[in-house]
């Protein structure tokens, strides 16, 4: 399983079943762009284990990851490292059923039911924002993955945080449109969010390669952001049986392009260390970073070391 | 009701079972298994039926203990006629005219001793407090004093058979149907057993219908021997025996008249 | 007499707590020499470690997980305690439902959680729900062909003394069904807590499962594991549980280890 | 005669397929009077069709789960016989092994499946290496069980003419052990096809699992039961199949449905 | 070898046990099963052991058969003295100077009748063809003949029995032990085999060392009966038979000799 070949064979795994957020991974694949940098590149399908995890255990070479799903990781010793942003700014907010009325601003949580992922940032994330809107920051919180959009279009639950580009497009396409109140809206760092990931070793070994690879996704998500709906087209003619509805591949790559993708300069994939600190910081500062031990971390790490901007394209 | 009080008794022959056949509807056909079969037991008798392996003996003994039915013929107990139609389940609730043992014993493993003689009675109706009591009664008589609260597997095969034969009898009917009671024990114990059995027959006044295999357990106990032919059954012949037997019932030793019904039995059966 | 028998007993264990031990001990052994890193395969000694440092949280999410499992286990009883006299009693609804206990078999169960939450929310019902969907199949059976080991001349005795369907079935047919009944019931509590841990993981407010998702989320191998050994241990405590069980409610069922040859 | 037979199965499950298109009914008209959106609960009618409809994708996924299974099943089987006949052949081994077959059904695969991952990537071992642990332990115990059935008078019989232990072993264990062997196979059989699904469902690059997975992601509920409904078709049709090899392997053993009263 | 060329014979007594004692050790103490148990078996002759339940007799054929060893004491087959010590393994592979027939026949459902037939001569490294060829020989003589291919649970009791003799004649010695051969019987089968064996023993030339609990079978059978004590079994009487018998050995019928013999054991092993 491992991969000890020549490097000219890539494997990337993905975070989820195929979404914009891969857009720019399929366009490189459709458009030839890992042909031309020479690379044949397998995609490993999500399948319930992290891409990060598979990363650290050698069995994917590249994979999409999370803002702070990739600091966690490093944190706790995982060999991987963030290479390129895929978003700019947050794609995902607290979602509320619009039709709720009760629920006018995130102090109104106080005391109702969060439905989520399990990830470890969500709460804090939540009693942050509540709180800097004046709330305790105390509600209920149950893990239902998928499920929590059917909870919270039920009643069961009252808040979710959907990636409103994508859950989000799909809620209203559906008749069941959502509220969202944006992190950045209260008070908390604005993140890379969606971000590609590299092993650590793997790149190190094959430092070309690895560059031939960033700089090729980049370009295929450069493509995106420029051509949004002829992106979406083959987001969706590379995923049949997956990708039913057109309209919403469309409408969330519209979103996703005109929004989050690129930065300042119209260029997608930059990290810089600003950015990439603010949100790593309220994740230490909320000590949700423990070592390979579990130890909280003590000492802030040098964020630096987080990322990398070298196999981008200059 | 103490030990030797004697069991209710209606007047009359106890058991008369005229011209019953009988046939059971298989996959393929039908299988007759008895064929006119007339047999009547005197109170007090002890009758014997010997027949091959298979022949419908035991059919003949769920038709007596209410667990089937005839399909032609009378079966009357103690004055009582077995209706031959109507639902198995009105006709069931009207049997128990007659106490039945089956060929191994039956003991419930998850009852004492003294609560599996008390079976029949429970099933009646009757209290348990005052079953236990009645069954107390005939414990000495039984050989079983000591034993109330053991279970039945710490009972040897001969201590079991009597267990068996104390639940047939407390049911409170004193015509008793045994199905090759003996078969399963080993044939000293067996021979034991048949003295034993035969002792409390003429202490207790019982009228007794019994199944058997073997030529001489059938010749050593009963006053009648009826050997049956091969299926479907019916009646090959009678063999009638005196009592007292020449030297009277003394277990160990092997009479004449016996040794004869022995014989005459033995070519009934062999020559088919 | 007693410690004899406590001898004895260790002497039977043995092999087996050697076997572990060597198995503990090669694993201890790799981890160190091979220098693996802990989010892949972390030493024993460190899953017992962390284990014991985050044990208060463990014992939360544990006794959430087996009052879950109980109730779901208690369900199960009422339920297969009834089908199965329904079927005792009625021929032929038997032919209709075992089918439909085996078909339960070969539902995955992956699949039907995550829409048992969508249907029934994500209180203690969908988990109870998984747990039966698990255990129905084998305590139903084993009740079910327990009834049926009943002897026809033990029966035939009975009808032959006027016994009622009834005093047939709860007289002979109830206590003849037991060692059965206990058999099925050992393999329904193992399946139960690994059905609760199950429901857990596709949804839950707390229960070993649900921690076991967010510590591999966290990239906390070790804690899985110590979550898995947990979860081990209370399907072996349930188990050793119904022995106990068995020993008062059927105590003829069980072997005294008495020599019976005599 | 040949059709009397028929006949005779057919009225034997009747009452099973009448109670199952009773409820397939009720849950359509349950759907459609209700009017519950189908990412929720769809009609089994919409399930069939998106499933006739998708159909060659699900037979893609399937037969992938098909052959891991077969081959997961192979090696239980070569391992199985192995160590069961270890512990026949050596008693003490029997004392070590036991406890850590029943250990391994306590173990929560919904854990152990992403760490098999972890160790052993997305190839064909860590699915087998999950349809193993799950169809291991029936298995082996079975046979482990079938070999104890032998009677010692049989054994004695072969000792005394002068039978070694081997002979003893494949002359009159081995298909001693055969009834209990294909019931445990049986069971075994029905357990692998949901381990694979189960260990697809955490990783693979084809497959059921993956599959269901994918689709559960989508909100494709109707796919999702579409493919609970394969995967259900393919255990019985294993289940099914057992019955056959049975039949051709030890046909001693098949009830011949010969009426055996005389 | 045709179904009538004699047995390998080797001279000499085919069997003699001399002061052999045994017991087993269980978790709480010694039990003592044979104590100074001494018994000749002259060469043809028909020899029955009848004894209590439990009282060893089983444990005696298997120190005969090989199975077991006693503790001191001589046994002494066709000239080989078994040995008391060594490995069991080694023991083992010595056996099979006599043939062993169980209790119950022991026929595999796997195997037809001639592969059931066959099996010693295989353990013993006979090769298929040949065994069966020399199985085939000997069906005549056992009436089985047609029945071949058949498989055993289509035979009834009696002929199962017969194969499982067949078996047993086949493992190619003439001292023949069986231990309760016809238990599982009912009892009109189980007087019919017991004619037949007697006459294949007559014919055959075969020495048998016969179990039983049925002292009438011991007596109708053999030329010696050996009564034993209950356990630790021990020679309690022998009782010598004269042949021909008053009217030679005529099944059916029940002759004063025989008659006084029974009465004979019945009493030896009734007042213990
Ligand atoms: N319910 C039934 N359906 C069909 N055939 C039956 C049924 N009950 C009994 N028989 C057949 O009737 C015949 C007589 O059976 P029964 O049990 O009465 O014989 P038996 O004389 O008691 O035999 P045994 O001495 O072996 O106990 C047998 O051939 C049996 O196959
Ligand atoms: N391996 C053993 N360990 C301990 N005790 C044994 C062993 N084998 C037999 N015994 C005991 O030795 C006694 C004699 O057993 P054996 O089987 O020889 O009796 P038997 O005369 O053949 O009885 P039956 O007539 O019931 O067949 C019994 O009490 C039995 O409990
Ligand atoms: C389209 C899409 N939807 C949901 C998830 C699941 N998920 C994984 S991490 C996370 C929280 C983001 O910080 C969420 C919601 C995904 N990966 N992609
Ligand atoms: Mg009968
Ligand atoms: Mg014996």
């Amino acid at each position: 399983e491992e991969n000890d070949g020549d490097g000219s064979t890539v494997r990337f795994a993905l975070d989820w079943t195929p979404n914009t957020n891969h857009t720019g991974f399929y366009v490189a694949q459709e458009k030839g762009y890992f042909a031309d940098a020479g690379l044949t590149v397998e995609t490993i399908d999500y399948n319930n284990v992290l891409p990060d995890t598979l990363l650290d255990a050698g069995h994917a070479d590249f994979g999409v990851s999370f803002h702070d799903a990739s600091t966690l990781a490093q944190a706790s010793g995982a060999r991987v490292v963030t290479v390129m942003a895929v978003l700019q700014n947050w794609a995902s907010a607290i979602g509320i059923a619009a039709n709720n009325t009760s629920i006018t601003r995130p102090a109104d949580l106080d005391g109702t039911t969060y439905a989520g992922f399990g990830e470890p940032a969500e709460i804090p994330l939540l009693t942050q924002v509540i709180k800097n809107d004046g709330g305790t920051g105390e509600f209920d919180s149950v893990v239902l993955g998928t499920q929590s959009y059917e909870a919270l279009y039920s009643g069961d639950a009252d808040f979710v945080i959907p990636f409103f580009t994508w859950e989000g497009v799909e809620a209203e396409r559906r008749g069941t449109p959502m509220t969202y109140f944006r992190f950045t809206d209260y008070g908390v760092p604005s993140a890379y969010s969606v971000v590609i990931n590299a092993s650590r070793d793997w790149a190190d070994a094959h430092p070309a390669e690895s560059a031939a690879f960033v700089q090729a996704l980049q370009k295929g998500y450069q493509y995106a952001a420029e051509h949004p709906d002829e992106a979406a087209d083959i987001l969706l003619e590379a995923n049949p049986d997956l990708l039913t509805d057109e309209k919403i591949v469309h409408e969330s790559q519209r979103l996703l392009s005109s929004t989050l993708m690129m930065d300042a300069q119209g260029t997608v994939g930059t990290l810089e260390s600003e950015r990439w600190a603010g949100y790593a910081n309220f994740l230490f500062d909320n000590k949700l970073l423990s070592d390979a031990d579990g130890n909280p971390l003590a000492e802030r790490p040098d964020w630096d070391t987080y990322f990398t901007n070298k196999y981008l394209a200059d | 009701m103490s030990a030797n009080t004697p069991l209710r008794s209606a007047p009359g022959l106890p058991l008369k079972i005229s011209n019953v056949s009988k046939s059971f509807a298989t996959n393929r056909d039908v299988r007759p298994v008895l064929t006119d079969i007339s047999i009547t037991v005197n109170r007090g008798e002890f009758v014997s039926l010997i027949g091959p392996s298979g022949c419908g003996k035991s059919t003949l003994f769920n038709i007596l203990a209410g667990l089937d039915r005839a399909d032609s013929g009378e079966v009357v107990i103690d004055g009582v006629t077995l209706p031959l139609t109507g639902s198995a389940k009105r006709f069931r609730h009207r049997a128990a005219h007659c106490a039945y043992m089956p060929q191994d014993d039956v003991l419930f493993p998850w009852r004492t001793v003294l609560d599996n003689a008390i079976l029949g009675l429970q099933i009646a109706g009757t209290g348990r407090a005052e079953a236990r009591a009645r069954a107390r009664d005939l414990f000495p008589a039984f050989g079983l004093t000591g034993f109330e609260d053991a279970h039945p597997e710490h009972l040897s095969g001969g201590m079991r058979q009597r267990v068996a034969l104390l639940r047939t009898v407390l049911q409170g009917t004193n015509t008793l149907l045994l199905d090759e009671p003996f078969g399963a024990l080993d044939s000293l114990t067996r021979t034991d057993m048949q003295d034993w059995l035969h002792g409390m027959w003429r202490d207790m006044g019982w009228t007794i219908l019994l199944i058997t295999h073997d030529i001489r357990e059938a010749v050593r106990l009963s006053d009648r021997v009826i050997a049956l032919t091969p299926r479907p059954a019916s009646v090959r012949g009678i063999i009638e025996l005196s009592r007292p037997r020449g030297d009277g019932f003394e277990p160990s030793i092997t009479s004449q008249e016996m040794m004869r019904a022995e014989t005459t039995l033995t070519t009934l059966l062999h020559n088919t | 007499m007693d410690i004899s028998r406590a001898v004895r007993t260790v002497r039977r264990l043995l092999p087996a707590i050697l076997l572990g031990v060597l198995l503990l001990v090669g694993w201890e052994l790799y981890v160190r020499i091979s220098g693996v890193r802990p989010q892949i395969l972390p030493a024993p000694s460190r899953v017992f470690a962390q284990g014991i440092a985050h044990s208060s949280d463990l014992w939360r999410h544990a006794s959430a997980t087996l009052q879950v499992t109980l109730i779901g286990c208690s369900l199960t009883l009422i339920v297969s305690w009834l089908i199965a006299t329904a079927v005792d009693f009625i021929p032929w609804f038997r032919l209709s439902v075992t089918p439909f206990l085996v078909a339960s078999q070969t539902i995955p169960i992956v699949a039907i959680a995550p829409l048992m939450i969508i249907w029934f929310g994500f209180g203690t019902l969908p988990k109870v729900l998984v747990i039966i969907l698990v255990t129905f199949f084998p305590i139903t059976l084993g009740l079910i062909e327990g009834f049926l080991t009943t002897s026809p001349t033990a029966t035939a005795l009975l009808t032959s003394m006027g016994a009622s369907r009834w005093q047939i079935f709860y007289r002979l047919r109830v206590p003849q069904a037991m060692p059965r009944f206990f058999t099925s019931l050992r393999i329904g509590v193992t399946y139960a807590v690994v059905g609760a841990i199950f429901a857990e993981y596709v949804g839950a407010r707390a229960g070993l499962g649900l921690y076991m998702s967010a510590q591999k989320n966290s990239f906390r191998t070790d804690l899985v594991l110590a979550a898995v050994a947990l979860t081990a241990l209370m399907s072996v405590a349930l188990f050793l549980f119904t022995y106990l069980v068995q020993r008062i409610v059927a105590p003829w069922t069980v072997v005294t280890g008495k020599d019976t040859r005599g």
